[in-house]
């Protein structure tokens, strides 16, 4: 399909622009938050003159538009620029950060495409009836329970009560392979939310494709009910599901501050917050290139799969 | 295979049982939502935070307050803003999304989704934060901005699910008819994708809600302290487990009532009959 | 020495020290940007850790009056501007003395104009040019002006004494209790017994500083085992373990000062009326229950209820609404009021202290509308704009609060509070060694403040920490800040 | 020993009885052919013993098949998975009967050379809308045959094939009845009838009106309708057309393509399917469009209404550039060049119905009001024989004849200059047939017809001149009666053949 690489092709080239577009835009946010590095390391204490030095050894008294432009320069040479808090390298704050957020999401996409999709199959499979309802209810009843709520929940009945896992990931820091037991709860809590949405989905999708003509026919000829289901019904069922299974991953990269502050995992959710609290617009920015180039990743693989699965899109009049 | 007569198998129920689990999770929430602030009456004294008895039958919560009259207070903001947020967003995400699937301009369709990308790119909460500090939007701009939060999102789930239907020999037949693109991106593209949609949608509802909540005590639209069960589940918390209810009765209204409109999309989507049965 | 590790926990009070073990204490921190420079202490963990490692000359003790620590003592001259300081016979965790040079590097690094270190403004009344090393342990400082109670600089916050010359603190030398084993910014910090200790060695054999930003993961890993110190917990969580066993919950009492700030240069509160209106508005009660969940107690107006030279003979104010409409309708708001009241999630309370006082006020026929600031600046933001805004204030002699908030070029001085007679009072206090005068002034500089004063401090929160039920030693009195809080070299598990 | 057997059975939609006290059995080895008016209720006989009935519907009767049913649907497109490969459910049908992979992908293979697509391989590997509409239903027959079912219910197997192709399918299924497998023919093609059926059951409006040995209501029927139908079958009079005088190639006005390339794919040579095509089509004339199926007929068609995006040429109407895409055309320029879909199921809305649907027709192109555009529907649709009850509901609840008449109203109602007929007539029965035919002479007066059909009889009745299409390439064009009568090129002359076996 030469049509398909081209679209490819387009699509990274344009992927480049959106990051650059991403950056630009979270340094405006930013930016335009109130505020700065000075005046929050200050805290407390906002002794005027003392803001001013700091700002003065941040350099933030210079213009915006230089600052960024030294550190978009930066950039093309891979350099992130330094932290203005702590002085350290970027590079090192995202490395350190990268890896626990990653073994989260990980394994919580590990469980969760199969879980979700199996959950949703199993759903249109008896839509209406009796498994439907349950699937459906216990899934909406948990994503409509907030995160830190059901963390606590399990916690509590897991870690406190029975005793069966550690209630936190507290002192592991980075290194949570150390202690897979810490990684259990994290996990389940992360996977409330998307097993229910994308499993909804699937499962809208999968009632549509079961009731077609071809689905009809497959099951005509003998095709055994599972067969019809994952390899018939499904693949026209799977395109929004991707949709949300690329959202859920950023999600995951990005936005999973609940359960990383309630189970004390050190992972870039946290990493930005606190780096938007100290207005500490380095490590935010480098932060913006790292959800960047993975939003426009996970996008590009979501359009993947929408395209794969209606190939009669780009033909149509 | 013997043969029997076919039953008049129809299958017309398969969506009443889920009607009526729908209509029962949902009826107690809406009814507090809709009639609680008439029965609200003027706040009582203060308690202890966090504490139950001395006639607060659900106990105080975090500022000292009633439970039971925030309970009452505080559905209909819930139902308003996450019923206008979500409607918002697929108002703007709809148009946007089929017009990218319907168009066979590859330029137009990056022109239209592409910038949404940048936006998804944002952590929400760097965006919520930014109006945080920007605007002082009231509930109704609260509503918008979270809707808008939610469009990129929305428009791409849209997108795909109406790329099969819009490349289907339906549109070019409507296409030759001069159709108007309204009639052809909602009135059958938008058709067409109509369960995925309601299953986004439904599920959408619930993440509206608690964005609304995180905006609130970051300051953006409803009071840090305003009567919503959402606002209530989120800075109850830190009671739960002195004053379980302040948290546990919203949450469980808000479950109900996200799980019983759901259900209901589902009842009310559920196909009339089934094929496949052999006599 | 200063130390009056007093206590140890209710039921093993009595118990003998056991040596040994390693306790693990969780705090919020301030995550991977954290450093072990002490100098830039911000935060309680930073402060927590700054001093398992090092020492200040002097320490606030639970009255928050100076107590000797690496100084082992200090002796005015007759102008009270020069200082002797007479150091201990201490050791560097490498064996070195502890010297003079190294104590004039300390205040010089802190000091230094191109530097922005917090403790800088606490130790701008010493001449450091002028000040010298009499001999290996002797300093002598001259000041620029007489200042009687020269020992809360010694004791300031942030300014420890660190090795000469030392300018990188990835692995820091200290003469604190413990030595430094490894740390993980934002994640954990691991020091083990220093033999050496001036004070007497610790009985732990380690401590581990671990970070938990989050509350409930704080008392969630005590339960779980996991750690045996929580530092700051909500009193919401306080009360649900209180008798629970599983956890042992110490309250600090008085550690942080709650209140309103009211800009006194400003209308409507440049009227003494309108302040004393707003005064007799607040139904402190009210608000310790609302606000702080009942775990604190109740203020005068006044900052730090129970320390050194507080005015307790000034009676406690109550609510008088009656009294409060009759002042504002004196002021010229007899028909209504309307006032912006900032606040921001920035500590625990502020909101819900905000909306209570947005009640109570009704009542007197003042509208407040309150306006929810941004977190991350907001006490840059409330410093000079606005008119009434929540504050709260961590422990401090009071003559640092009126140092630092309360006279006409104070850094901090939120309620724009400048009057020259005052000035003249505290200059007065700082000149005279008689610590009876010196009392006296400070009352009628209290006096001052709670008739027609810009500070509104309706309490005097609890700060809560818990502790496993192994541990012991941990002191149940000391404000947080003060010598004998988060003093792990007096810990010990049973 | 009887495969499959229906007895008495009545299905009843909405209280209308679509079927009504059917029986029919099906023996193994032998031929039962199903035959009436379009919408008789025939594929719901059919599908009724695959025991599928219609949504919603009461059913009653007795319906006993032994083993599995092989079934190959009217609507060959619905059936295939737009999402999958053609070869996905190939793949798992032969996985049925077991076999190593390699002994499997034979069987394949044999099935797609059996129903006639002789590249196997290529049709594997194409996405349901990758193959034209006669591939799609032998792509649809391949399931049937790989299946090995005892029974085969056929509903239209014949349809969208060219006379070549069609002649070969017709002895695919007499082997297919030789190996002792029951089929059960749903077919309005008498003559495939002819050949194959042993057995016939004629139904009118849901009852069986006539059965018995095929011989035997051939030779006498003793029914009305089935004598009309085996007469309106039976080989034509002379075209009642008026025709023009030989060589009088028609002038300016009206339709031109010249140098028509078309191919798929995004590049040019990708795969190309039109090549140099020149068409002038003058006012009133009718063009019929011949060709072995999958020679580019539909894909012409589709050029010239806008639908298709990717050829080179030129286009011209009246003189005047035509745009390349529909949606560029202004609205007189979309009424005037109409086309009517090969696949009526898939060109309408499964939402809503019909009538409706078509009504819009009139209401976008021009610019008529909502009552008078539905009441001209209503006559349009009267005009090719169906019912406004019928059109009004949904096209779920209309049988594939009704909805191909459905089809050519809507294209009617824009008053079309030009009007393009995608097999439009395959799925009639002969006096339907006739109707459509009549009808379609009438508009002969402001319209021009492009008629593609594969069934010569119908080019002859109604065309002027004839282009014949082989790969992509006219490789003959003329007027109908000097063409039909003498074939030049040899592919035509096959084509002949082949129709009049
Ligand atoms: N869901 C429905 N509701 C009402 N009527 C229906 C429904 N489905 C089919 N019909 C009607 O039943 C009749 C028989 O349909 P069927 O598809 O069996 O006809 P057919 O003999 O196969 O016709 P054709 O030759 O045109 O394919 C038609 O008149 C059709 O309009
Ligand atoms: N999207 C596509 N990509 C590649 N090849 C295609 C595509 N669509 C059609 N084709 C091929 O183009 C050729 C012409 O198709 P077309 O539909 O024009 O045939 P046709 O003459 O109408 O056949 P039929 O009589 O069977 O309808 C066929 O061989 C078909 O397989
Ligand atoms: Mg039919
Ligand atoms: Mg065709």
């Amino acid at each position: 399909m030469t049509d398909g690489r081209s679209w490819l092709l387009r699509r990274l080239v344009v992927g480049v622009a959106q990051i650059a577009g991403v950056v630009a835009l979270v340094f405006l946010l930013t930016e335009a938050l109130p505020g700065d590095a000075a005046v929050a390391l200050a805290g407390d204490a906002p002794d005027p003159e003392r803001v001013a030095r700091i700002r003065e050894i941040m350099r933030l008294d210079e213009p915006a538009a230089e600052r960024f432009a030294d550190w978009a320069a930066g950039l093309l040479r891979a350099d992130l620029g330094t932290s203005l808090v702590s002085g350290r390298p970027v590079t090192g704050y995202l490395a350190d950060a990268l890896g626990p957020t990653l073994l989260l999401a990980g394994l919580t996409l590990l469980l969760l495409v199969p879980v979700s999709v199996g959950l949703g199959v199993l759903a249109a499979r008896h839509e209406g009836g009796r498994t439907d309802r349950l699937i459906s209810t216990v899934t909406l009843g948990v994503y409509a329970v907030p995160e830190f709520a059901l963390g606590v929940l399990l916690i509590v009945v897991f870690a406190l009560r029975l005793g069966w896992l550690p209630p936190t990931a507290v002192g592991h820091g980075t290194d949570l392979l150390a202690e897979p037991a810490v990684l259990v709860l994290p996990v389940l809590v992360l996977l409330a939310r998307p097993v229910c949405s994308i499993s909804r989905l699937v499962r809208a999708g999968m009632i549509e494709a079961m009731a077609s003509p071809y689905a009809a026919q497959a099951r005509r000829y003998g095709v055994p009910g599972r067969r019809v289901r994952w390899a018939h019904a499904l693949p026209n069922a799977v395109a929004p599901a991707a949709q949300q299974l690329a959202r859920t991953c950023d999600w995951l990269l990005s936005g999973v501050i609940v359960v990383e502050a309630l189970f004390v995992i050190p992972g870039l959710g946290t990493v930005l917050i606190d780096a938007v609290a100290a207005r500490d617009i380095p490590v935010v920015q480098g932060l913006a290139v790292v959800f960047g180039v993975v939003t426009v990743v996970l996008n590009l693989g979501a359009d993947v799969v929408t395209r794969r699965f209606a190939p009669r899109a780009g033909v149509a009049a | 295979m013997n043969g029997r007569a076919p039953d008049g198998g129809t299958g017309v129920t398969a969506g009443r049982g889920q009607a009526v689990l729908g209509l029962a999770l949902i009826a107690v929430p809406l009814l507090l939502a809709v009639a609680g602030p008439w029965f609200a009456g003027e706040p009582g004294p203060r308690g202890v935070s966090f504490t139950t008895g001395q006639g607060h039958w659900l106990g105080t919560d975090f500022t000292g307050r009633d439970v039971w009259r925030q309970v009452l207070l505080g559905g209909r903001s819930v139902v308003l803003t996450a019923v206008t947020a979500t409607a918002v967003a697929y108002l703007v995400a709809l148009p946007v999304a089929l017009a990218a699937a319907l168009t066979h301009r590859a330029w137009l369709e990056e022109l239209l989704i592409r910038p949404l990308d940048v936006v998804l790119a944002v952590p929400s909460l760097l965006l919520l934060l930014m109006t945080a500090a920007l605007f002082t939007p009231g509930p109704v701009g609260l509503a918008l901005i979270v809707a808008l939060i939610n469009v990129p999102d929305a428009a791409r789930i849209v997108r795909a699910a109406a790329a099969e239907a819009a490349a289907r020999p339906a549109v070019e037949a409507m296409r030759m008819q001069g159709e108007s693109w309204w009639r052809m991106a909602i009135g059958y593209v938008g058709r067409s994708a109509l369960r995925t949609l309601a299953a986004d949608a439904g599920v959408r509802l619930t993440g509206t809600l608690y964005l609304v909540a995180t905006a609130a005590f970051l300051g953006v639209g409803v009071a840090p302290d305003a009567a919503d069960w959402a606002v209530m589940v989120d800075h109850n918390r830190t009671g739960l487990f002195v004053q379980p209810w302040a948290v546990v009765v919203p949450a469980v209204l808000i479950v109900a009532l996200t799980t019983g409109t759901n259900l209901l999309f589902d009842a009310g989507l559920a196909r009339p009959g089934k094929r496949g049965k052999r006599p | 020495g200063g130390g009056s590790g007093s206590g140890g926990n209710g039921e093993g009070g009595g118990d003998e020290p056991r040596p040994g073990g390693r306790l693990r204490a969780a705090f919020a921190g301030g995550g991977a940007s954290e450093t072990l420079d002490p100098h830039l202490t911000n935060l309680f963990a930073d402060a927590a850790r700054a001093k398992a490692l090092f020492d200040k000359l002097a320490d606030f003790g639970s009255d928050m009056s100076a107590q000797p620590r690496l100084a082992e003592r200090w002796e005015p001259g007759d102008g009270l501007d020069v200082w002797t300081i007479t150091l201990r016979a201490a050791q560097w965790h490498d064996g070195s003395p502890v010297t003079a040079a190294d104590v004039l590097y300390s205040y010089r690094r802190i000091a230094d104009p191109d530097g922005a270190f917090r403790a800088k403004a606490s130790l701008e009344p010493i001449d450091l040019d002028a000040s010298r090393a009499v001999d290996d342990r002797t300093v002598e400082f001259k000041l620029k002006r007489p200042y009687a109670e020269f020992p809360n600089v010694l004791a300031a916050f942030g300014a420890y004494i660190v090795p000469d010359g030392a300018e990188t603190f990835d692995s820091p030398v200290g003469s604190g209790p413990f030595r430094f084993v490894s740390f993980e910014p934002g994640s954990s910090l691991l020091v083990e017994r220093f033999d050496g200790y001036w004070d007497g060695a610790p009985h732990l054999d380690e401590l581990e500083f671990v970070i938990a930003d989050e509350e409930s993961a704080r008392i969630n890993a005590l339960l779980g085992g996991q750690v045996e110190y929580a530092h700051e917990l909500n009193p919401a969580t306080a009360r649900a373990h209180e008798n629970g066993g599983q956890a042992h919950i110490v309250r600090l009492r008085n550690s942080a000062m709650q209140g309103f700030v009211m800009k006194t240069d400003r209308a409507p509160f440049d009227d003494p009326r309108v302040r004393e209106a707003f005064f007799l508005i607040a139904d402190r009660q009210e608000l310790v229950d609302g606000a702080l969940s009942g775990a604190g107690e109740i203020g005068n107006d006044l900052f730090g209820k129970g320390y050194q030279y507080y005015a307790d003979d000034i009676p406690q104010r109550a609510q008088d609404l009656d009294r409060a409409r009759e002042l504002l309708a004196e002021a010229g708001h007899g028909d209504g009021l309307t006032v912006t009241l900032d606040t921001s999630p920035v500590a625990t309370g502020f909101i819900e202290a905000a909306e209570i006082f947005k009640e109570q006020a009704a009542r007197a026929g003042v509208t407040i509308e309150v306006a929810v600031g941004n977190e991350d600046t907001y006490w840059a933001d409330t410093l000079d704009s606005g008119t009434l805004a929540c504050t709260r204030s961590g422990t401090m002699p009071i003559e640092s609060h009126i140092s630092q908030r309360l006279l006409s070029d104070s850094p901090t001085n939120a309620t724009h509070w400048r009057h020259d007679d005052f000035d003249e009072l505290y200059r007065q206090a700082q000149s005279t060694s008689d610590e009876g005068e010196r009392a006296a002034l400070y009352g009628r500089m209290q006096r001052r403040l709670h008739a027609e004063g810009g500070f509104l401090i309706w309490g005097f929160a609890d700060w809560i920490v818990a502790t496993a039920g192994n541990v012991r030693g941990v002191a149940e009195d000391a404000p947080a800040n003060t010598l004998d809080w988060a003093r792990f070299d007096r810990v010990w598990l049973a | 020993m009887t495969v499959a057997r229906v007895e008495n059975l009545r299905v009843e939609i909405g209280g209308r009885a679509v079927v009504d006290g059917v029986s029919l059995t099906a023996w193994p080895g032998r031929c039962t052919a199903l035959v009436g008016p379009s919408g008789s209720g025939k594929s719901t006989t059919g599908l009724a013993l695959l025991g599928e009935y219609p949504a919603g519907a009461r059913v009653s009767g007795t319906v006993t098949v032994t083993g599995r049913a092989g079934y190959v649907p009217q609507q060959p497109a619905a059936a295939l998975n737009p999402a999958r490969r053609a070869g996905a459910l190939l793949a798992d049908i032969a996985r049925q009967a077991g076999g190593t992979r390699a002994e499997r992908a034979e069987r394949t293979r044999a099935a797609l050379l059996a129903a006639q697509l002789p590249e196997p391989e290529r049709v594997l590997r194409r996405y349901p809308h990758q193959l034209s509409g006669g591939q799609q239903q032998r792509a649809g027959l391949a399931q049937a045959l790989l299946s090995g079912a005892p029974v085969v219910v056929a509903d239209e197997p014949t349809t969208g094939q060219d006379a070549l192709t069609r002649q070969r399918v017709v002895a695919e299924l007499r082997a297919v009845l030789a190996r002792g497998v029951a089929v059960v023919l749903l077919s309005h093609d008498l003559d495939v009838v002819r050949e194959l059926a042993d057995e016939l059951v004629v139904l009118d409006g849901g009852r069986v009106v006539e059965s018995g040995p095929a011989d035997r209501v051939f030779a006498a029927p003793r029914h009305p309708w089935t004598a009309k139908m085996l007469a309106a079958g039976a080989p034509r009079p002379a075209p009642e057309r008026a025709v023009r005088p030989p060589g009088d190639e028609p002038g300016g006005a009206g339709l031109r393509a010249v140098g028509l390339t078309a191919w798929h794919g995004a590049r040019r040579g990708g795969s190309t399917v039109l090549r140099d095509v020149s068409l002038t089509l003058g006012a009133g004339e009718c063009r019929a469009v011949v060709g072995r199926s999958g020679s580019g007929k539909t894909t012409l068609a589709r050029c010239l209404a806008g639908l298709h995006r990717r050829w080179s040429g030129r286009l011209e109407l009246d003189g005047v550039a035509l745009p390349r895409s529909v949606r560029e055309r202004r609205r007189e320029q979309v009424a005037a060049v109409q086309y009517v879909f090969q696949d009526a199921r898939a060109s309408f809305d499964e939402f809503r119905p019909v009538a409706a649907q078509i009504a819009r027709t009139a209401v976008r192109l021009r610019g008529a009001t909502e009552e008078a555009a539905r009441a001209e529907a209503v006559e349009t649709l009267a005009a090719v024989g169906v019912g406004a009850g019928t059109a009004d509901r949904p096209p779920g609840g209309l049988s594939g004849g009704e909805l191909q008449r459905a089809a050519l109203a809507r294209a009617l109602l824009a008053r079309p200059r030009v009007l393009l007929c995608d097999e439009i007539t395959s799925g009639l029965d002969p006096v339907t047939q006739q109707g459509v035919r009549t009808l379609l002479a009438g508009l002969k007066e402001r319209t021009s017809l492009v008629l593609i059909t594969h069934d010569l009889a119908v080019a002859a009745s109604l065309a002027d001149r004839i282009a014949v299409l082989d790969e992509g390439r006219v490789v003959e064009q003329g007027p109908a009666a000097e063409l039909l009568a003498a074939p030049a090129h040899p592919f035509t002359r096959r084509l002949l053949a082949a129709s009049s076996h």
